[in-house]
Parts: structure tokens; C-alpha cells; sequence
């Protein structure tokens, strides 16, 4: 296939899609699933074949469309009106719907169940990467050629030099989405120009983070979008073989990917001599195993090489040093997702969202004690309160806001006093957290700091791989630590110890994991640490979580 | 009104432990105890390790006489290995173990005793200690601490530490002596053998005031069980198991090492962490509360039980002290321990003499090397406290898979008990308790020189806190010394 | 209940593995399309585990063989990653997500209350080897936190009620609670 | 050290659960210990007879681990009356040899050690409970329990790192003991 | 080979462009302290011992992994390093069994002598005491993994030198640990050539010659250059 073709079957598609009046779009994500989408969609397709309406009315299978918790989502798209979102569907809701828009009956029980599109859910987000999510049917390619798909590779394989497409990456501004924030264009050059015979592009689909699924989304949704993206970095950087290396408990992801891989060779839009160039380009997937560990760079590429998930020391970086001993690209998925829209409309456009030093938007996992939750792509910049409060449609049951948890793991907890900074890496950074994968817990007065520290430092205690001293004996202690405070038998000594070891295991743990474990004992003590001091001198949980068996009293064995 | 005093912590033993004094409604001693309070489990934690780690480990349990551990495991260790070891290295062993006896003992008679000896039973508790002996007789206090150094200083020449010395192991030991040792210590020995037999002075011209504790300090017939050669002479290292009845009648006369499970039982109970070891043909309790099984080892039973010491100046002082006997039955008073351990320093010095001089302990062959050969390996000896029981059993690669500890003050348990209700029982009267009466019970105690590292299960600093209870429990009164 | 593993039913008509066990030729498939590659181990050790529901020692030492990688490598990586299992599973599995927005949800009293009806720890089988509770981290289904997954089923908000109700019923019949009787 | 009417520092000297070498090995110190009586007051030690640790303790020496509910009392005592706490020995300092029982459950050793004999185990009966105290679950190191000053380890430390040290503290300098003097064993 | 020329703690040194810092700085007669590091063996990075500070780079380097450069100014010896290596001792201390003076290592040990040199006096950490059973199964060696600090010298020297890799790791964090075979019995592990290298290169007691007693264990590692400089430069060293 070539571009001519590629814009044939596109228009072919477009065709076929305007000969029906009404198409029903049902959210097949693993939440609406798990929310009994699939007697939705079967219920609705029975529905049309039973009633003839197949000529004019056909139920599309889609990916996410955002707000988790209300499904099983349904959009409804008519020709000549405005889309319509319902909620909680349930099968026989479907037939409403269905005869609502298809027949034209009234049918006012639907009212309660329209998701209004003004609401600020909506109008505050800003898609880029999710354009298509919720949209195309992830199953077909198709379905993503129509949206445009796979024009950004061809016209990057067909006008830019590699060169060139690196440069456009560095002139957007888009920063690596996997939470570090490195700049991806000087990523991308240094491969391009780094020594190698076989170089390699990795797509960091190990989504670790708990709390955090947009790559699980975004690879469920609109596999395609990914793997154009890497195939215009395996033109940009010189790679022909490329990786999706997803997570083990996204089975779902693994197949959708697997199939839209078998879709886009046959087309030529993936393989040998792509839409009729002299690139090559293959991509496999890798499926991970169950380990947090796998999402740092170097630890990932020893599991993609079937080994042990431990990192290894950089220098030498994947850029010059990788899979194999060649020149490795490694991005996250979500960044990925970017690479199409950016060659496609251009850097300039890209970077006309976002702040100076932050371009474009940015997915978040929106969770916890907030209304509204599920996920939400916005400029980078937005404040944390227009996500909390307008998008996320605030705390429910009237309950005071106490922080928001960002970056998982890794990251930290912003306090109320910061609900006006704006969200980007730098202000994130300031605040003693990270923009991380995207994972937003929002957290109110219910929650216990030490014991939110404890839970993550759990975490990292039991993802830690034991490679190196700190990261292994050191979360273990700070895990300790913090238990004895949760329980009510630390001392103040104790919570000097645990600071020291947390500057310890931040400075000398050989990989990011261990590195970044610390940051949720910082956060929280740098904003709650009268908290932890009503622990420790008062034998007091203030959020009421902990409980002291032995209040004030230490019988020896607990000391011991 | 029915009582119970408590002396916590007992002083100037090896160890940790209390005792309690029970007085019935008429406020006579109805019953005494000696509690041993700690536990250290060697016998579960070893399971598991190889067993050439084992002297390395069971030495651990008692830094006084760890060379007793060290050997005796390291005995066990031979047997699993079915070799027999070069004679250097027995010799050698039977040299560190003699030292030994010389730190052991003369800690025990000058640190411990000899300010009850010398300073008296009553005198001041503040200065009633080996400082204050310092403080009262420095040039003999200088001689003890010689005393000591030279059998520590011995080990400290073959293991390099005077404590806990890596020395002996499966097959043999280590290490061997060099000329200048071996020079160092011929010439010290005149000078201790001179501070040992001022000791004996000493001790029995102060026999003339302890005329009534003589009599009531341990004062039984009872079984006594120690180790002896083939001969019948008196040994520490190596022998056959004998025992002798009160009357002092042999009831075995030399059983071999392997078969002491046909003569030894342990019973335990609720309020002492040490177990109570009893000769099991006569049983443990009868129905009277009498234990029929009730047996001594240490140095008083080692020299009653011996007929002859084997060397010149030890067999002099064993043919004077077996006159304290009563119509030539064994000694039964444990006051006599005192007498027994400085003969046994004696004894200790000669060997030590004889050992040096023969040329065969400078040889260099000093290992033979084996692997497992036999599931289980008992090495018994004879400690300073008394026997020594160590038995490991072991699978076909050497891990541990049952030890089994039997400590010299264990075998001592029922009797120290016994000989502390025969002391409060002469002792006490009426509901008072004086400081006088807690140093004498305690010196019972002390008698046996009790090693409570040692017992294995147990060791414990002796506080001493005398209580009054009454039956129901109720505190009465409390005296606490110090 | 669950078939034995429709492997087992085609073993008469299928040509025998030299293995003596019908399964083993799903891993072989595996091996075939990864060309036998040393790095494809994990993939290879996926499949065992879909195969035999975990890692049995013959099946590892198998793949070690077939890849010609050392054993303690091979056992190496699959005791790294949790997903891997080296003892049998219970007929059914109760997954408790402990992912952020799940804790916040408090999801450790799902687990708890598990732990207590059935007498299981988290990771545990129960003696009767009925159901095998496992804790996770993260789902990615925040949006339904609590998130448990009952025999592959997302089961979204949950509480510790609805949940012990739905393995009860999982497990045969309302009374489930015996399910984890000591024996 | 503030210097007393008699010029002597008072010196304690205590014994958890340890096996007595350290004391022995100071005792090792030999002839010196005479000199050493010049300079201290020996105030409580279990090779003499007071019996209640005494208040205003200027040095304490602690051997051996924490192992029991007697030990823990003591401990606090001995902190509460001292100025200068040593962690005297490896029991003290690491838990040593008695923290080998750590990997196994309290109860099982004590069942399997006293299982068997005629007659009922240690601290089954509610009337001993005040006398035979109660082991703790884990055996610890002292400065677990209580805030050490100065570490001693050594399995026995040896007599001239007890020498070195405790000259130091009597010159009133601080306890710096060279690499070779301060390992474990 | 270039020659590059660096600073280390202010003094000028130079050294051929492809040698680590840690090479650099033991040849001019610093001494940092290593414990998973071994020469001859490939380094790991894991213990974290060798950390340095490079002038201009914000991060702790490994030293036994990173390359010396022109120019490059690195401090060995600073509070915080020194700091922190006592902590990464505490912890190892505290992560298993460690117990000095029954260990057939005592004396001998690099992590015991390494605790004493940086002044470790005592580990303010809890000790975890995981339960680890000793494996004695092999003819000539044990492997008690309570001693063990998980550098991997042994998995390495097998797989390297020795060319067996009958040795690797398992598990993960803090529930790692060093396995033979199948995590059989050692004496069971066919792949197992019965070098001793693994035991010789063992920097604790964890691998040990079977029937060893306290203290008595010594290792000599001189081994392993003999056979690297024999098999890959042809220089035998012939000794005496």
C-alpha cells in the first residue's frame, strides 16, 4: 500500500460509516466490561439484526470514553445532531436508547441517564493522544485509517528525513510521559546518531504505577495510534525492530495490540518496505510478568531479553547501549501517543498547549475521593482544584480535600495549600512530587499520612528487586519504621532514622525504583508532619484510621 | 501464716537466678527453690548447623568455662567422625582443659568465696566481694589474679584468646605449643602451685569457725557421678561414667560414654528454666517428695567417687580430706566442695607439669580428617562445675538434626535445692529475715559454684530480693539487699 | 467448575508428547513461533503456566532443556516475577486489587475479610484446595475502586460484604465458609 | 567524668542474657584491675553482693542481650541511674549467640526443650509468672531498648579494647577505639 | 590506550581511558571500600560501597562502574559518603543472620572487617531474622545463606569462569536469594563442577569449605586472575 491507497481505504471506511443514520458506540474498556458492557453490546446488536436495522443503525465496540465510574458508557451518534452520552446503561436502557434514536420514539426515562456534554468533564479536557479513544473501534484498523491514522507515518516516511522528524520532535516539546520528563527529541537524536548496526524502539507499556492506566487505556483503545508512533521513531532513530512491552495483567492490551499489529503488515503499514518505502520496520510484543521494576528502562530491557528484571548501572544509557548491546529508544506509551498528532499537525500546533517548559497535554488517572473518576487528558498547566473541583466534580460526601497523591509510588502528595499550582513537571518537582505516569489519587480527610506513606512504601518494599543493598534492606526498614508509627510504638528517634534512610535509599539505590521509594515519606512529612508526631508523642491517628491496641503502653514484644 | 521469701538476684554465681523460701503457717521453711530464669535454647537453634561449627557455638554458652564446652563438643564431634585423634592433640586438650580448671576454680574460690571465707558470712555486703578482698589483702588478692591469668594465659597461648578460643575441632585441635610457651610456663608453675596450697592453709585453718556450716551447708546422703580412668583414677578429660551411692558403694563402677541415657533422666518444672537431671534406675519423685534420684557431680563428687588422684601433691591432700568423712563414707558436706576444687587446682598444676615435659605433645601431627561416619556423637567430660554431657545426632551431610545438652550445674540442680531448704531450715526463724541468713543460702548456692550460662536453658544474674508470702500469695515483707 | 483442561480430553486422539503429558505441546507451539530464542524464556514460561495452571519443576526443567538454558537461570526468572507461580492454584481465585485508589477505597478490609472466612493468607490456597486468594497492584480499573477479580470476573465497588457473598456463591452453594477448613 | 569526693568514678557493671566471657574477659585484664580499683568504686556488679542497682552511676557496663521481661526492667532501671550506658560485648551490641534463637517461635523451643520429662515446663503456672520471667518473642540488642553511649563489641571484647576503652573514659576522653579494636567477633 | 588524566580527592591522576574510577583510584592509593566488586569478575554495581562524588554530576556514582574522563574531579571520601556506606553496612547486617563470632569466617570476613573500618559499632536497624536453612548436601562445600549478602561474586565466577552457571539468583527484594539448579539441594545440582570458586570468591561465610569450624575459614582469590591472565593474555603466574 502506498499513501494514495492508504487515503482510498480511508475514504472507503468514511463511506461506509456515513450509510448508517445512527451509530451506537458501546465502551468495551476492561471498567465497562467489569460493568456488564458486554450484555450492552451484544443486547444492542441482537436488537438491530431482530429489528432490520442493520442498513441504517450499527453498534461499534470502542475503547474508553473517560468517566469510568458511570458505566457502561454508550455514545450515540445521529446524523446532523449532536452526539449523546448515556451512563450506566444497562441492556434495557439499550433498547431505549435504541428506540429513542433509531426509531425516533420519546422516551423520557433517558433523560436521567444523559451524561451532559457541557459539564466541565468535558469542556475542560483537551484531546490529543485520547482523540480517537472511545471513538474508534481499537479492533479494526480500519476504523483508526478513517480518523487519519497512519497519514503522519506516511508523509513523515514520504517528506521528512529522519533528521528532520527528530527535529520536529524536539521542536514540540513534548517531554517523556513516563514520568521523569526527559525531553524525547534529544532522546531521539541520541539514538539516531549512536553507533550501532541494529538499533531498537521500545515502548514502555509496564505500567506500574497503581492508580495509573491510561498506557492500559490508550493500548486497549487505539492500539494503532502506538504503533504508528513507533514505527515514525523507528524511521526517526534507524531502528527495524521494535517492542510493546506490556504489562502482565493487561491481557486485554496484549491482544487488541497483537492484532492491530497482524492488520497493519498485512496492509503494509507495518513489516517490510512500509506504504512502499525502503523501511523496514517490526514490531513484537513483550509481555510482562508481574514486576513494578520492569518500568525502569534498564530493568525492562533484561526482562524483554528474558532475563531477571534487575536494572544494571547507566551509563552506558539504552541510547547507546540497549537491547543487545545496540542503540535503544525507549519511550512511554503515552509518549508514543503523541508522536502521530505532533508529525501530523506539526510542532507548533503541539506546542501551543501546555506551559514554556511543559508541552501539550498530559493523561491522568483521576481516583480516589473525588466524584467524578476515570480519565482525563488536559493541557499541561491546568491547576490541581480546576481537576479536583470542576473536572473531577469535587469530594464527595462534603468532605474537606486533604491532598492529592501524584505519581504513585514515586511521587508525592500535594496539599490543599497547592491547589492553585500549576500541573506541570517543574511546579510538581517544586513540591516534593512528580508528573509520574499520571495516577491522580485524590485523598480526603479520612486518609492517614503515615499510613498513605506505609501503603506505598509497602509498595516498593515488595516490587523491589534486591539488587542493590539500599533499595532492598533500606525499604524494608523504612517499612518498618513506618509500621511502628502506624502502630503506635515509635519513638521520635525513629522518625529521625526513618528521614536518614530516606535521604540514604534516595541517593544511593542503584535504579529509579529505589530512588524515587523515599518520596512519599517526604512529602507527607514535609506537609503532615504534625501527623506524624500525633503518632509517635500521642499515641493518635487525627484521620482515625490507625488504632493503638495499647494505647501509650509498649509491651515488650511489640518493642521487639 | 504460710510465706514465701525471695532472693533475687542471687550474687556471685555464673548466672542469673532466684530463690525462694517457702515457711508454712507455723513459719518453719516448708520448701526452698532455686529458680534459674533465662533460657537460651542452644539446644533448638543448633539444629540446623554443621556440626565442626558445634565447638565454636556451645563454647558460647558459658565464657568461664568455655574450654569445657569446646572439648567436650569437639568429643562429640570425633565420635561422628569415628577417628581417633592424634595423641598430640589429646594431649593438648587434656593441657588447655587442665588450664582451665586452674582460671575456673580460682575464680570461683577466690572471686566468689573467699570473701564469704575470709571477710565472713555476716560481714559487710558492701565490701564482701572480691574488691573488698582487693582492699583487705592485696598481696593475696595479686596472687589470685596470677592464679587465674596463668591457666588463662595457657589457653590464650593455643587459641589466641583467652576466652572463647576457635581452637579445638572435629579430628583434633588447631593448633600447638611453641618452646617459649612451653618455658613461660614451667617457670610460672612453682609460684602457682605455692598460691594453691597457701589457699588449702588458709581454708582449713578457717575450718575451726564454720564448725556448724560444715554441718548443715549440704549436709545429705546422696548418689555423687563423675568421670574416672579406667583405673579408677581421677580424670576431667576422658573415662568412664561412675556412680557411687552415699554409703560409697559403686553402683556403676566404669560405664562407657555412650550409654549414660541408661543412668541419666531429666524431669522438669514449672518454675526454674534449668531441667533436673536424676540417676534414672532410682526414679525421680516418690510419694513422700523425696527423690531417691538425686545425685552431685563437681569436684566433691569427682573426689569422692576417684580411688587415687595419680599425682603426688593431689594424692597427699585426697588422703587428708577423705578423713572428713564419716566412717570412711564418702564426705557428704557440700562446704567441702571448697576443699575438693583447690585440690583439684593442685592436681591441675601437676598434670600441667607432667604434660609439658612430654616430648610427644610437640608433635605436629595434630588433625586426622573424616567425614560423617556415624549418625550421633556423645562426647562426655568432666567440667569444672562437673559431667558434661554433649550429644548431637546428625544426617548423612552433617547437619545437626538433634543436640542434646546436659550441663555440669544441671546435674547439680536437685541438690543445690535440696541444700538450700536443708541451710533456710537451720538457719531461719521466725517471719524476720536478716542480710545473714540470704548470704548463707546464697553461699549453698555458691557451694556448686553454679554456672548458669552454663545451664544451657538458663543463666541468669542472681538479684537478691527476699520475700515474705503469705499462702495466698500476698507480699508480707520484702527485704532487698544492697 | 472448570473442565481439567480441555487439553486432557483430545489426549487419545492427539499423537502422545514425548513428555507423556498432552500439554506440553502448547508450550511447545510457543517455542516453534519464538524460534526457540533464549530471550523468549518468559514468554515460553507463560505459556507453561496457562498450560499446567503453574510452574511444575518438570515443566521448567523441560523448558531449560528446549531453550539450553541453565536451571537455576531458568528458575531464576521465574521466581522474579510475581505472575509466575511454582504451586498448584485453587479451582477458583479471588484477586483483591491493593492498587492506590483500591487502598484509599479500602480495599484491605476485602482481603481481611477474606483471610478470616476462608483461613487463608493472601497468596495462599485453602487446604480443601478450593479457592486461592491473591492481592495485586493495580488493576488499572481505578475508576471502580475497590476492584476484585473473582475466577477472571472484575467485580467493581466492592465492600466486604458483596464480596464474601460473591465467592461464597463462587465456591458452590452459600456456605462457602467451610471452604478453607484446617484439615 | 565529674570527679567524686573519693576521687572514684562509681562503676556498675551488669549481666543479661549472655554467657559471662565478657566479664571474664575483663577480668583478663589481670593485675591492672588492682590499679583499676584505685581509680573506681566497683557500686554494683554480679561478682559482688548489692543487690539493687544503686542510684547516681557513673559508668554501667552491660553484658549480654536483651532477652526477657527482667532484662527489659533492667535495662530501663540502669538507664534511668546512669550516666554513661556501655553496650558491653556482642550480646549487648549485635544479640549474638541468644539471637540465633530469632528465626525460630518462642513457644515451639520452649515446648520441644521441656516436652518429655516428667513434670511441667517453665512459666506454665500463674503463681511462678512474678519469678520466672517471660521471654521476649525476639531477642535483642540493648540500645533497642534503651539509648546506649558507648558500643564494646567483641565476642569477647578483648581485655586490652576493655583496657583501652576504659582508660579513655576514666581520662575523661572520649571512647575512640582504632578499626582493629571495634569489630564484631 | 589514551590516557586520560582526572582529580581524585585533589590529587592529578592519570590512567588509560578505559579504566573504571575505582581502578584509577586504587592504582593511585585511594582505597574505597567494595563488597559486590571483585577484579576478574564483571562488575555489578549492586552493593553500592564504591559510591563517589563526581564533580558537576548531581548523582552518587558507582565507581566500579563508571569510566574515567578527562577532566573529571571525584571525591572518595566525603561525610556523606562515609555516612552512607555505614548505613548500607547496617542494613546488610541487619537483613540476615549475621552472627560474627560463631562464623566460620570470623577474622577472615570482608564485611566484618569492612563494618569495623567504617566504624560500624552497632546496627540501629531492626534485624530481621529470616529463618534460612544451611545446605550441606555437597561433598566439599556448604552454603549457609544466613551469612549471605547477595553480591553475586559466586553466581558470577560460575557463569564466567567456571562456566557452569549452576549458581543464580531468586526471588526478588528482600526475599532474594542465591540458589543451585532447580533451588535443589547443592549436592543435587548436576551443573555443579564442584570448583570451589564460588566458595573462594565468597566475600562472608556464606560458602564455605564443608567440615570448616569457627574462624577457621580463609579464602584465597589470587585464583582468578591466574586463570583470566592464563586463558585470555597467555601469562601464567607461576608460583615460586
Amino acid at each position: 500500500m502506498d499513501r494514495e491507497e492508504l487515503k482510498a481505504l480511508a475514504q472507503v471506511e468514511l463511506d461506509q460509516q456515513q450509510r448508517f443514520r445512527c451509530r451506537i458506540l458501546c465502551c468495551m474498556s476492561t471498567p465497562c466490561i467489569s460493568s456488564g458492557a458486554t450484555a450492552v453490546f451484544e443486547a444492542l446488536q441482537d436488537a438491530i439484526k431482530g429489528g432490520q436495522l442493520d442498513a441504517e443503525v450499527e453498534a461499534v465496540a470502542t475503547g474508553c470514553m473517560g468517566p469510568c465510574s458511570r458505566g457502561p458508557l454508550v455514545t450515540v451518534k445521529t446524523e446532523g445532531e449532536e452526539d449523546v452520552i448515556y451512563e450506566h446503561v444497562t441492556a434495557d436502557l439499550a433498547m431505549d436508547i435504541l428506540d429513542k434514536h433509531a426509531r425516533k420514539a420519546s422516551v423520557p426515562s433517558l433523560d436521567r441517564v444523559v451524561l451532559p456534554r457541557d459539564i466541565p468533564f468535558f469542556s475542560k479536557q483537551v484531546k490529543i493522544v485520547l482523540a480517537d479513544s472511545g471513538v474508534v473501534d481499537p479492533e479494526r484498523l480500519e476504523s483508526y485509517v478513517a480518523r487519519g491514522g497512519y497519514t503522519a507515518l506516511a508523509n513523515a516516511l514520504r517528506e521528512m528525513t529522519p533528521e528532520e522528524v527528530c527535529e520536529e520532535i524536539s521542536k514540540s516539546g513534548i517531554r517523556g510521559r513516563g514520568g521523569a520528563g526527559y525531553p524525547s527529541g534529544l532522546k531521539w537524536h541520541m539514538v539516531r546518531k549512536a553507533p550501532g548496526e541494529r538499533k531498537y524502539v521500545v515502548a514502555n507499556g509496564d505500567e506500574g504505577d497503581p492508580g495509573a492506566y491510561m498506557d492500559r487505556t490508550l493500548m486497549e483503545s487505539d492500539p494503532h495510534r502506538v504503533l504508528e508512533g513507533m514505527a515514525i521513531a523507528g524511521y526517526a532513530v534507524g531502528a527495524e525492530q521494535g517492542y510493546v512491552y506490556v504489562r502482565g495483567e493487561y491481557p486485554l492490551a496484549a491482544k487488541r495490540l497483537e492484532k492491530a499489529i497482524r492488520q497493519a503488515e498485512r496492509k503494509g503499514l507495518l513489516g517490510n518496505r512500509i506504504l512502499e518505502s525502503p523501511f523496514n520496520f517490526r514490531i513484537d510484543i513483550r509481555m510482562g510478568a508481574g514486576a513494578f521494576v520492569c518500568g525502569e528502562e534498564t530493568a525492562l530491557m533484561q526482562s524483554i531479553m528474558g532475563r531477571r528484571g534487575q536494572p544494571v548501572p547507566r551509563p552506558p544509557y539504552p541510547a547507546h547501549k540497549g537491547l543487545w548491546g545496540g542503540p535503544t529508544l525507549i519511550n512511554n506509551v503515552e509518549t508514543f501517543g503523541n508522536i502521530a498528532a505532533i508529525i501530523g499537525r506539526g510542532a507548533e500546533w503541539y506546542a501551543s498547549y501546555g506551559t514554556e517548559k511543559s508541552k501539550g497535554t498530559k493523561i491522568f488517572a483521576l481516583a480516589g475521593k473525588v466524584v467524578n473518576t476515570g480519565l482525563i487528558e488536559v493541557p499541561i498547566g491546568i491547576t490541581l482544584r480546576e481537576i479536583v473541583y470542576e473536572i473531577g466534580g469535587g469530594i464527595p460526601g462534603n468532605k474537606a480535600f486533604k491532598a492529592a497523591q501524584t505519581g504513585g509510588p514515586s511521587g508525592g502528595c500535594i496539599p490543599a495549600d497547592y491547589l492553585d499550582v500549576p500541573i506541570d513537571y517543574e511546579s510538581l518537582a517544586r513540591l516534593g512530587s512528580i508528573m509520574g505516569s499520571g495516577g491522580l489519587i485524590v485523598m480526603d480527610e479520612t486518609s492517614c499520612m503515615p499510613d498513605v506513606a506505609k501503603f506505598f512504601m509497602e509498595f516498593c518494599m515488595d516490587e523491589s528487586c534486591g539488587k542493590c543493598g539500599p533499595c532492598r534492606g533500606g525499604t524494608v526498614q523504612m517499612h518498618r519504621i513506618l509500621s511502628k508509627i502506624t502502630d503506635g510504638c515509635a519513638t521520635m528517634d525513629d522518625l529521625k532514622k526513618l528521614e536518614e534512610l530516606c535521604l540514604m535509599v534516595k541517593e544511593t539505590s542503584l535504579c529509579g525504583l529505589g530512588q524515587t521509594s523515599p518520596n512519599p515519606i517526604y512529602s507527607t512529612l514535609r506537609y503532615f508532619r504534625a501527623e506524624y508526631e500525633a503518632h509517635i508523642k500521642d499515641h493518635h491517628c487525627p484521620a482515625g484510621v490507625c488504632t493503638f491496641p495499647r494505647k501509650g503502653e509498649l509491651t515488650f514484644n511489640k518493642v521487639a | 501464716m504460710a510465706q514465701t521469701i525471695h532472693i533475687e538476684p542471687v550474687t556471685r554465681i555464673e548466672g542469673h537466678a532466684k530463690i525462694t523460701i517457702e515457711l508454712d503457717d507455723a513459719g518453719k521453711v516448708s520448701d526452698a527453690k532455686f529458680h534459674v530464669v533465662e533460657f537460651r535454647g542452644f539446644e533448638k537453634f543448633c539444629e540446623g548447623r554443621t556440626y565442626p561449627e558445634m565447638p565454636g557455638i556451645t563454647m558460647r554458652i558459658c565464657g568461664i568455662c568455655p574450654i569445657s564446652h569446646m572439648i567436650a563438643s569437639a568429643k562429640a564431634c570425633d565420635a561422628i567422625t569415628g577417628v581417633r585423634i592424634p595423641k598430640a592433640a589429646e594431649k593438648l586438650r587434656r593441657l588447655i582443659n587442665h588450664a582451665q580448671y586452674v582460671q575456673s576454680h580460682a575464680l570461683s574460690f577466690f572471686h566468689l568465696s573467699a570473701p564469704d571465707l575470709l571477710l565472713g558470712m555476716e560481714s559487710d555486703p558492701a565490701a564482701r566481694n572480691v574488691i573488698g578482698l582487693i582492699q583487705a589483702n592485696p598481696d593475696l588478692a595479686r596472687k589470685a589474679v596470677r592464679l587465674r591469668q596463668f591457666g588463662q594465659e595457657i589457653i590464650r597461648m593455643l587459641g589466641t584468646k583467652s576466652v572463647h578460643p576457635p581452637w579445638a575441632v572435629p579430628g583434633g585441635v588447631r593448633d600447638g605449643l611453641k618452646e617459649e610457651n612451653i618455658e613461660w610456663i614451667r617457670k610460672r608453675l612453682p609460684e602457682e602451685m605455692d598460691t594453691t596450697e597457701l589457699a588449702i592453709k588458709l581454708l582449713l585453718d578457717s575450718y575451726g569457725g564454720f564448725s556448724r556450716e560444715i554441718e548443715v551447708y549440704g549436709n545429705f546422703p546422696s548418689l555423687f557421678v563423675g568421670l574416672v580412668t579406667p583405673e579408677g583414677g581421677l580424670e576431667f578429660y576422658d573415662g568412664l561414667l561412675r556412680v557411687m551411692d552415699a554409703d560409697g558403694k559403686l553402683l556403676e563402677k566404669g560405664l562407657a560414654n555412650e550409654k549414660w541415657r541408661d543412668i541419666i533422666a531429666e524431669a522438669v518444672e514449672p518454675w526454674s528454666y534449668l531441667k533436673f537431671p536424676y540417676f534414672k534406675p532410682f526414679g525421680y519423685r516418690i510419694g513422700n517428695g523425696d527423690i531417691p534420684g538425686l545425685y552431685r557431680v563437681g569436684p566433691l563428687a569427682r573426689v569422692n567417687i576417684c580411688d587415687f588422684a595419680g599425682t603426688p601433691k593431689a594424692d597427699r591432700e585426697l588422703r587428708n580430706f577423705r578423713r572428713l568423712g564419716k566412717e570412711g563414707k564418702p564426705v557428704w558436706s557440700s562446704f567441702h566442695t571448697h576443699y575438693a576444687r583447690l585440690i583439684e587446682i593442685l592436681f591441675s598444676l601437676e598434670k600441667i607439669g607432667e604434660l609439658i615435659e612430654d616430648p610427644a605433645i610437640m608433635n605436629g601431627h595434630l588433625r586426622s580428617q573424616a567425614g560423617v561416619n556415624n549418625d550421633m556423637g556423645v562426647g562426655i567430660m568432666e567440667a569444672p562445675r562437673g559431667t558434661l554431657f554433649h550429644e548431637y545426632q546428625v544426617d548423612e551431610t552433617g547437619v545437626l538434626k538433634k543436640v542434646n545438652l546436659l550441663v555440669a550445674t544441671g546435674n547439680n540442680n536437685l541438690a543445690m535445692n535440696k541444700t538450700i531448704l536443708q541451710i533456710a531450715r537451720s538457719y531461719m526463724d521466725g517471719a524476720s529475715i536478716t542480710e545473714g541468713l540470704c548470704n548463707r543460702v546464697e553461699h549453698g548456692i555458691r557451694l556448686y559454684d553454679p554456672c548458669l550460662s552454663c545451664s544451657t536453658h538458663a543463666v541468669g544474674q542472681m538479684p537478691m530480693v527476699l520475700q515474705l508470702v503469705d499462702s495466698k500469695g500476698n507480699l508480707v515483707d520484702q527485704k532487698v539487699r544492697g | 467448575m472448570p473442565e481439567p483442561t480441555p487439553a486432557k480430553k483430545d489426549a487419545a486422539k492427539e499423537k502422545e508428547h514425548p513428555m507423556g503429558d498432552p500439554r506440553y505441546k502448547g508450550i511447545d507451539r510457543v517455542l516453534k513461533r519464538q524460534q526457540y530464542q533464549q530471550d523468549a524464556l518468559i514468554e515460553v514460561l507463560t505459556a507453561a503456566q496457562e498450560a499446567f495452571g503453574y510452574l511444575t519443576e518438570e515443566s521448567l526443567i523441560y523448558i531449560a532443556r528446549q531453550l539450553k538454558l541453565p536451571f537455576s537461570w531458568v528458575y531464576g526468572v521465574a521466581t522474579f516475577y510475581h505472575f509466575f507461580s511454582l504451586k498448584p492454584q485453587g479451582e477458583h481465585s479471588a484477586i483483591v486489587c491493593l492498587g492506590t485508589a483500591c487502598y484509599v477505597g479500602k480495599a484491605a478490609e476485602i482481603v481481611e475479610s477474606l483471610e478470616r472466612e476462608f483461613c487463608v493468607k493472601a497468596g495462599q490456597t485453602t487446604s480443601d484446595g478450593k479457592l486461592t486468594v491473591t492481592t495485586t497492584r493495580c488493576l488499572g480499573c481505578c475508576g471502580l475502586a475497590p476492584v476484585v477479580v473473582l475466577d477472571n470476573n472484575v467485580l467493581g465497588k466492592e465492600t466486604p460484604e458483596t464480596t464474601l457473598a460473591k465467592v461464597r456463591q463462587a465456591l458452590g452453594g452459600g456456605n462457602g465458609g467451610n471452604g478453607g477448613t484446617p484439615s | 567524668m565529674t570527679t567524686r569526693q573519693n576521687g572514684k568514678v562509681r562503676l556498675a557493671t551488669a549481666w543479661f542474657g549472655g554467657c559471662a566471657g565478657c566479664h571474664m574477659s575483663l577480668l583478663d585484664i589481670d593485675e591492672r584491675i588492682i590499679d583499676l580499683v584505685k581509680l573506681v568504686e566497683v557500686v554494683y556488679t554480679p561478682i559482688a553482693d548489692i543487690k539493687k542497682f544503686p542510684e547516681d552511676v557513673d559508668v554501667t557496663l552491660v553484658e549480654g542481650s536483651v532477652a526477657n521481661s527482667d532484662h527489659v526492667r533492667e535495662a530501663r532501671d540502669i538507664r534511668k541511674k546512669s550516666k554513661i550506658v556501655i553496650a558491653f560485648g556482642d550480646c549487648a551490641v549485635t544479640g549474638n549467640v541468644p539471637a540465633l534463637r530469632n528465626r525460630l517461635q518462642v513457644d515451639k523451643i520452649l515446648e520441644e526443650v521441656y516436652g518429655g520429662g516428667p513434670g511441667k515446663p517453665p512459666s506454665t503456672e500463674e503463681q511462678y509468672a512474678e519469678v520466672v520471667p517471660v521471654l521476649l518473642s525476639k531477642v535483642i540488642p540493648l540500645h533497642q531498648i534503651i539509648p546506649v553511649d558507648i558500643f564494646l563489641p567483641g565476642c569477647p571484647p578483648d581485655p586490652e579494647r576493655i583496657w583501652t576503652a576504659l582508660t579513655a573514659l576514666l581520662q575523661g576522653g572520649p571512647v575512640a577505639l582504632p578499626p582493629e579494636m571495634r569489630s564484631f567477633g | 590506550m589514551p590516557v586520560v588524566t582526572l582529580t581524585i580527592n585533589d590529587k592529578l591522576v592519570s590512567a588509560q581511558s578505559d579504566k573504571t574510577v575505582l581502578e584509577a583510584a586504587r592504582d593511585a592509593g585511594f582505597e574505597i571500600p567494595t563488597l559486590c566488586h571483585l577484579e576478574g569478575l564483571t562488575p555489578r554495581g549492586g552493593c553500592r560501597l564504591c559510591l563517589v562524588e563526581v564533580e558537576g554530576v548531581p548523582r552518587l556514582l558507582a565507581s566500579c562502574v563508571t569510566q574515567v574522563q578527562e577532566g573529571m574531579v571525584v571525591r572518595t571520601e566525603t561525610e556523606r559518603l562515609h555516612n552512607y556506606r555505614k548505613m548500607m553496612v547496617e542494613l546488610l547486617l541487619a537483613e540476615r543472620n549475621h552472627v560474627c563470632a560463631v562464623c566460620v569466617m570470623n577474622g577472615h570476613c570482608e564485611l566484618q572487617s569492612l563494618a569495623a573500618k567504617l566504624g560500624v559499632d552497632h546496627v540501629r536497624y531492626d534485624y530481621l531474622c529470616p529463618d534460612l536453612p544451611v545446605d550441606a548436601s555437597h561433598e566439599r562445600n556448604t552454603r549457609d545463606p544466613n551469612r549471605c549478602i547477595l553480591c553475586a561474586r559466586c553466581i558470577r565466577v560460575c557463569d564466567e569462569v567456571e562456566g557452569a552457571h549452576c549458581l543464580d539468583m531468586m526471588g526478588r527484594g528482600i526475599h532474594c536469594n542465591i540458589i543451585t539448579g532447580m533451588n535443589q539441594e547443592w549436592g543435587k545440582a548436576r551443573s555443579c563442577t564442584a570448583c570451589g570458586k564460588c566458595v573462594q570468591v565468597c566475600p562472608t561465610g556464606a560458602l564455605f569449605k564443608k567440615g570448616s569450624s569457627v574462624a577457621e575459614m580463609e579464602k584465597q582469590r589470587e585464583f582468578l586472575i591466574w586463570i583470566l591472565d592464563g586463558r585470555d593474555k597467555k601469562v601464567w603466574h607461576w608460583s615460586r
